[in-house]
C-alpha cells in the first residue's frame, strides 16, 4: 500500500514541479518588482493616514477587513481547541495528579520575576506603536501572551492559571474580537461606510495617531494576546488534568 | 440602508459574544441571540438579493474608492448568485441552529458560536470582489468547520475524519495562496476586477499554474474527484447540524468559487479549452465515483455525504461550461439541492437521536413505529432524483439541455440523480418499511426487532420543524424566477462588464439571460430519473427473488467494482495527500498544455 | 538565473512538505510538515513584493518618498502566518483528541478504526 | 542585485525546511522547526520586512515549537495511562 502511495505521488509531485516551475519562470527575478498598488500605498499612505508603518496602514486601514477575518479565524480556532480539549465529565473520575511543581531554583524564580516586567512592557509597547514603526497587535499581542508563559516554566502551571485564568482571556479575546467589528460599526454609525476612518488622525509618528490604525491595532493586541494566552493555556490545563 | 457589510458583521459578533460570555449568558439567552442573528442575517442577504438584481452592487470597505483603476481597498461585489448562496447559507444555518438545540445532550454556546463564525465567513466568501479576502474567507471557513466536524457529541469513535478533513483543507489553502501570490506577482493585483483588467487575455504558464494552483485549493473544500477523499470521513464524525452545512453549502462554496475565478477573473479560459477539458472530466468522475459510493454505504450519513460529492460533480459539469446556460443550471441546482439534502441529513440525524443508530443494516424494521418520519424521507429521497418542484429539478433539466454536445457528461448527470435517490429510497424501504431479506452481516440478524422505545422518548418540535421547513422551502424554490437567475449567471461571465461597474461605477450590464426551459421538458426529464431511482430501489431490495440469470451478471459486475473502489478509499490522510498532489499536478499539467 | 532563486527555494519547500505529509507515520510530525509547507507561501510572497535597494515600508528613519519594498505582500504575509499559526494549532489540538480516542499517533492506525 | 547574504539565507530556508521534513523524532522536531524558523524570520529582516519577521520570531520559534512541545507532553502522559 505504502508502495502505490509513492508511486501516485512521485510522479505527482514531478509534475506538480514542473508546472509550477514553469509557472514561476514567468515571475520577475527576484528584486526587480514593480507592482502599481504597493507604490501607490507606499506614496500617499503617510500622508492620508499619518501612520509611519505602511505595512499596518495596510493591515489595519487599506485592507481592515482582511484582518477582521483574520482575528476571527484566531477567535474561531481558539473556540474550536477548547471545544475538540475539553474534559468530559465523566473522565473525571481518574484522581489528578500534582500539575507541574514550581522549579525549586530561587534562580529560575528570580529570572522570572525579571522576565516577566520586560516582556509585558515590551508587548505593550509594541501594540500601541504599531502605527509608526515595525510590530503591532499581532507581534505585540503574542509577546504579551507569552508573559503568562514565563510564569508557566518558572513558577509552575497552578500559578500560570491563576494570572491567566481561562474565564478571563475568554473575555479578554472576545472584546478584542467584537471591539474590531464594533469599531468597523462606528463607520457606519458616522453615516461612513463600514471599517471607515472615523476618529482623528493625530500627529504623524506619536503613540496617538492614525486614527482607527490605533484603535484596531489596541483591539487587535487584546485579541492576540488573550488568544494565545487561550490557545496555550487549553494545551496546557490538559496537562494539569489529565496527569 | 446599505446591507452588504451585515451578513458578515452581524454573526461574527454574535459569535464574540456568545462565546465570550459562555457559561455566564442563560442558555435560553444564547439560543434567542444565535436564532435571531441568523435570522437577521436571512433578512440581509435577501434584502442584497433584491437589490442586486439590477446588477452588481458595489461597497468599498473603508471609503477607499479605486483610483487610476487601481483597486485600493476592498469591496463587496454582490450579484444575484452570490447574494443567493449567502441567503442559502444563513437558511441552512438557522435550521441548522434550530436542530442543534435540543440536539447535544450537554449545552454549551460554544457550537452556535462556531456555526455563526461559520455563517460569516461563507458570507463574506460569497460576496468579496477580492482574491486574498476570499481565501480569508475561505480559511475563517474552515476554521470553524473544524471544529464544528471535531465537536464532541456522544459518540466517542475515533475523529480521524476531522483529522483528515484539517490536513487536506490546509493544503489546499496553501496551494490557493500559493496561487493568488502567482496572480499577484503578474499583476501586482488583488481585486477581481481589477486583476481581470490586468490580465487581459494573456495565456502562459504562469497565469495557468496560478489558475489550477488557486482552483485547487477550492476543489478540495468541493470535494472534486480526486480530492473528495475527507468528504466522507468528515460526515461520518461531524455532528448532523454540522453536516447540512457542509454538504447543503460549503462544498457548493468551493465550486462558486472556481465558477468566479474562471468566470470573472481569468477571462482567458476559455470553453474547450483543456484546463475546463480537465473540470469537466473530474466532474464526470465525482459523479460517477460519488454514485457508486453512496449505493455501497451502509451508514446513513456517509452514504448521504457521498450523495453530495457525486451531486458536487453535478455541479461541476454546469461550471466547466463557462457558458451562462451552464451556470444557472448550476445555481439552480445548488439551490434545489441544499435543501433536499439539508433535509435528508436531519432525517438521518433524528433516527440517531431517536433509534441510536445510522445503520442502514442495523435499523432494519426498526422504523415502522416512525411512519411519518419515513414519509420525511422518502421525500427527500424522490426529490433528490429529480421530482419537481424543486429548484433541483430545474437545475438537472436545464443542465442537460445545456450538455446536449457531451453525451456523457448528460448522462453521468442522469446517473448521479437516479442512484442517490435510489440509495436514499432503498434505505427508507429497508429501515422504515422492512422490505427486502435481513442481511447476513446485520447485527441482530436474526432475532426479532428489539424494542425502539429505548430512550430517548420521541423526536422534538426542534427537529422535525426544521426538517419539514426545509423540505418545504426545497418544494417552494422550483416556483424561483428563472430570468434574474440567469442574468446573474451571464454577468459572471462578463469580466469586462463588471470590472467596468467595479472600478469606475459604470452603469450595469445587462446580459440576456439563457432560455428558460420548458415545463413539459421539465418534467420529462424528472420522470426518467425519478421511474429509474424507484426502479433500481426495488431491484436492490427484492434481488434475492431475482432469476439467477440476472444476477449472476450484475454481481459479477458490481462486485469487483465496489472492491477497487472500497480498498482506493482507505481513510488514511498520507493517501489522501497523495491523490491531492497527483491531481493538483493533473489540473496544471492541463492547463500548462493548452 | 540567481533571481529565479527564490522562487526555486518556494517550490521545493513545497514538495519537500508534502512528501513529509504523505510519508509520516506521526501525526505530530505530519503537523510539523504541514508547517514547512505553509512557509512556502511566506518565501514566494516575500521574494515576489521584494526591490532590490529599497528600504522597508516604514517612514520613520527615511522620509516618505523613498522607494520602499511592496506594503502590501507584507500586510499578506502578516495575515497568512498568523491564519496558519492558529491552523497548526488546531490540528494540533485535534492530534491529542484522536490520540486520546483512537490511542495511536500513527495516521495508519487510526485509519484502521474509522467509524 | 542580489547580495551574498541574501543567497545564504534562502539556501539555509531551504536547507532548513529539508531538515525539518527529514527529522523524523517530533521532540527534535521541535527544536529543528524553532531554529528554522529563527533563520526564516532573519530572512525577512534582510529582505527588509521588519513586521513580518517580528511576527514570525514570536510565532514560528516560540508559540508553535511550544504547542507542540506540550501537545508531545500530553500524548506521553496518556500513553503512560494506559
Amino acid at each position: 500500500m505504502k508502495r502505490l502511495r509513492l508511486a501516485l505521488f512521485v510522479p505527482g509531485a514531478i509534475a506538480l514541479a514542473a508546472v509550477s516551475g514553469l509557472g514561476v519562470r514567468g515571475l520577475h527575478p527576484l528584486g526587480s518588482w514593480h507592482g502599481a498598488y504597493g507604490e501607490l500605498l507606499n506614496g500617499v499612505a503617510v500622508g492620508e493616514r499619518n501612520a509611519t508603518d505602511v505595512v499596518s496602514a495596510v493591515n489595519f486601514d487599506y485592507r481592515a477587513l482582511d484582518t477582521m477575518g483574520e482575528e476571527f479565524i484566531l477567535f474561531a480556532s481558539v473556540i474550536a481547541v477548547a471545544a475538540i480539549l475539553k474534559k468530559d465529565d465523566q473522565e473525571g473520575e481518574e484522581e489528578p495528579d500534582e500539575p507541574r511543581p514550581a522549579p525549586d531554583s530561587d534562580a529560575v524564580r528570580l529570572l522570572g520575576v525579571a522576565l516577566v516586567p520586560a516582556t509585558v512592557i515590551f508587548g505593550l509597547y509594541m501594540i500601541t506603536h504599531g502605527q509608526v514603526s515595525p510590530g503591532g497587535g499581532f507581534q505585540g499581542g503574542v509577546v504579551l501572551a507569552s508573559a503568562p508563559l514565563v510564569v508557566y516554566l518558572c513558577a509552575g502551571a497552578k500559578t500560570y492559571l491563576r494570572i491567566a485564568p481561562p474565564a478571563f482571556t475568554k473575555l479578554g479575546e472576545a472584546a478584542g474580537a467584537a471591539g474590531y467589528a464594533l469599531i468597523g460599526c462606528l463607520g457606519v454609525l458616522a453615516a461612513k461606510t463600514f471599517l471607515e476612518n472615523v476618529l482623528p488622525l493625530g500627529q504623524r509618528g506619536h503613540a496617538w495617531s492614525a486614527g482607527n490604525i490605533q484603535v484596531l491595532n489596541v483591539s487587535v493586541g487584546i485579541a492576540v494576546a488573550a488568544g494565545f494566552a487561550e490557545l496555550l493555556a487549553s494545551f496546557v490545563e490538559e496537562i494539569v488534568e489529565s496527569k | 440602508m446599505q446591507f452588504a457589510p451585515w451578513p458578515v458583521a452581524a454573526p461574527l459578533v454574535a459569535c464574540a459574544l456568545l462565546a465570550g460570555l459562555g457559561k455566564k449568558l442563560p442558555a435560553a439567552v444564547a439560543d434567542a441571540i444565535a436564532l435571531a442573528t441568523s435570522t437577521v442575517t436571512v433578512f440581509c442577504c435577501a434584502m442584497l438579493l433584491r437589490s442586486s438584481a439590477e446588477g452588481p452592487l458595489v461597497y468599498w470597505f473603508g471609503g477607499f474608492r479605486p483610483r487610476q483603476g487601481i483597486a485600493v481597498g476592498i469591496d463587496f461585489a454582490v450579484d444575484a448568485t452570490g447574494a443567493g448562496l449567502a441567503l442559502l447559507g444563513a437558511i441552512l444555518v438557522t435550521c441548522a441552529l434550530l436542530f442543534s438545540l435540543r440536539y447535544f445532550d450537554k449545552r454549551s454556546n460554544l457550537f452556535q458560536a462556531l456555526l455563526l463564525a461559520f455563517l460569516g465567513a461563507l458570507c463574506g466568501f460569497a460576496l468579496t470582489g477580492d482574491l486574498f479576502d476570499l481565501f480569508v474567507f475561505f480559511e475563517l471557513m474552515s476554521a470553524s468547520a473544524f471544529g464544528l466536524c471535531a465537536y464532541k457529541e456522544r459518540d466517542l469513535g475515533p475523529i480521524q475524519g476531522a483529522v483528515n478533513f484539517a490536513v487536506t483543507n490546509a493544503i489546499g489553502a496553501v496551494l490557493t495562496l500559493s496561487g493568488v501570490a502567482l496572480f499577484y506577482g503578474r499583476t501586482g493585483a488583488l481585486n477581481f476586477s481589477h486583476l481581470a483588467r490586468a490580465l487581459g487575455a494573456q495565456h502562459d504558464p504562469l497565469v495557468f499554474a496560478a489558475l489550477a494552483l488557486t482552483c485547487t485549493g477550492f476543489l478540495v473544500k468541493a470535494a472534486i474527484v480526486p480530492f473528495h477523499f475527507w468528504l466522507a470521513d468528515a460526515h461520518a464524525v461531524a455532528p448532523t447540524p454540522a453536516c447540512i452545512v457542509f454538504s447543503g453549502v460549503m462544498v457548493e462554496a468551493g465550486i462558486y468559487a472556481v465558477a468566479r475565478i474562471c468566470g470573472s477573473v481569468v477571462p482567458a479560459a476559455p470553453s474547450g479549452h483543456a484546463f475546463t477539458g480537465v473540470l469537466l472530466g473530474a466532474g464526470v468522475a465525482t459523479c460517477l465515483v460519488g454514485a457508486a459510493m453512496c449505493w455501497a454505504q451502509r451508514h446513513l450519513k456517509r452514504l448521504l455525504a457521498f450523495s453530495t460529492i457525486s451531486h458536487a460533480g453535478v455541479v461541476m459539469i454546469g461550471v466547466s461550461l463557462l457558458s451562462p446556460e451552464g451556470f444557472t443550471g448550476a445555481s439552480l441546482y445548488v439551490l434545489g439541492h441544499g435543501f433536499v439534502k439539508a433535509a435528508l441529513f436531519l432525517c438521518a440525524g433524528m433516527l440517531l437521536h431517536r433509534l441510536q443508530s445510522v445503520d442502514e443494516l442495523e435499523l432494519y424494521g426498526r422504523g415502522r413505529r416512525l411512519p411519518w418520519l419515513g414519509a420525511l424521507f422518502a421525500a427527500g429521497g424522490v426529490l433528490l432524483a429529480g421530482a419537481p418542484p424543486t429548484a433541483l429539478a430545474l437545475g438537472d433539466s436545464a443542465l442537460r439541455r445545456a450538455l446536449e454536445a457531451h453525451a456523457l457528461a448528460r448522462w453521468s448527470i442522469v446517473i448521479a440523480a437516479a442512484v442517490t435517490g435510489a440509495a436514499v429510497l432503498r434505505a427508507c424501504g429497508r429501515i422504515f418499511l422492512g422490505i427486502g431479506p435481513r442481511e447476513p452481516d446485520a447485527p441482530g440478524g436474526g432475532t426479532s426487532d428489539e424494542s425502539p422505545e429505548t430512550q430517548p422518548a420521541g423526536i422534538p418540535a426542534t427537529m422535525w420543524v426544521p426538517a419539514l421547513l426545509l423540505l418545504l422551502l426545497a418544494m417552494a424554490s422550483g416556483t424561483i424566477p428563472h430570468d434574474p437567475i440567469g442574468r446573474s449567471a451571464a454577468l459572471m461571465l462578463d469580466a469586462p462588464g463588471v470590472a467596468a461597474r467595479v472600478l469606475e461605477a459604470a452603469p450595469a450590464p445587462q446580459p440576456a439571460p439563457p432560455q428558460e426551459e420548458p415545463l413539459q421538458t421539465v418534467l420529462v426529464h424528472s420522470a426518467e430519473t425519478v421511474l429509474a431511482a424507484i426502479a433500481l430501489a426495488a431491484l436492490a431490495l427484492t434481488r434475492k427473488r431475482l432469476p439467477d440469470a440476472l444476477r449472476a451478471p450484475l454481481g459479477a459486475i458490481w462486485a469487483p467494482l465496489a472492491r477497487v473502489l472500497r480498498a482506493l478509499h482507505t481513510g488514511e490522510v498520507g493517501d489522501q495527500v497523495a491523490w491531492l498532489t497527483a491531481g493538483a499536478a493533473l489540473l496544471g499539467c492541463a492547463a500548462a498544455l493548452s | 538565473m540567481i533571481g529565479w532563486l527564490p522562487y526555486a527555494v518556494a517550490v521545493w519547500l513545497l514538495l519537500c512538505g508534502l512528501y513529509g505529509v504523505v510519508t509520516s507515520r506521526h501525526l505530530v510530525h505530519l503537523i510539523i510538515c504541514l508547517a514547512v509547507l505553509q512557509s512556502s507561501t511566506y518565501v514566494l510572497l516575500l521574494a515576489i513584493g521584494y526591490k532590490s535597494g529599497a528600504v522597508a515600508p516604514v517612514f520613520v528613519d527615511v522620509p516618505p518618498g523613498t522607494p520602499a519594498v511592496d506594503p502590501i505582500v507584507q500586510a499578506l504575509m502578516l495575515t497568512d502566518i498568523v491564519v496558519e499559526a492558529t491552523v497548526v494549532a488546531l490540528l494540533l489540538a485535534l492530534a491529542v483528541q484522536a490520540h486520546e480516542r483512537g490511542g495511536s499517533l500513527d495516521p495508519a492506525k487510526l485509519a484502521s478504526l474509522r467509524g | 542585485m542580489i547580495g551574498f547574504l541574501q543567497i545564504l539565507l534562502f539556501v539555509l530556508v531551504a536547507a532548513g525546511g529539508t531538515a525539518v521534513v527529514l527529522t523524523r523524532d517530533p521532540v527534535l522536531q521541535a527544536i529543528t522547526v524553532s531554529l528554522y524558523g529563527v533563520v526564516l524570520a532573519l530572512l525577512f529582516f534582510v529582505h527588509q520586512a521588519p513586521d513580518v519577521a517580528l511576527s514570525q520570531i514570536v510565532i514560528g520559534s516560540v508559540a508553535l515549537p511550544l504547542m507542540i512541545l506540550l501537545t508531545l507532553a500530553k500524548v506521553k502522559r496518556n500513553e503512560a495511562r494506559g
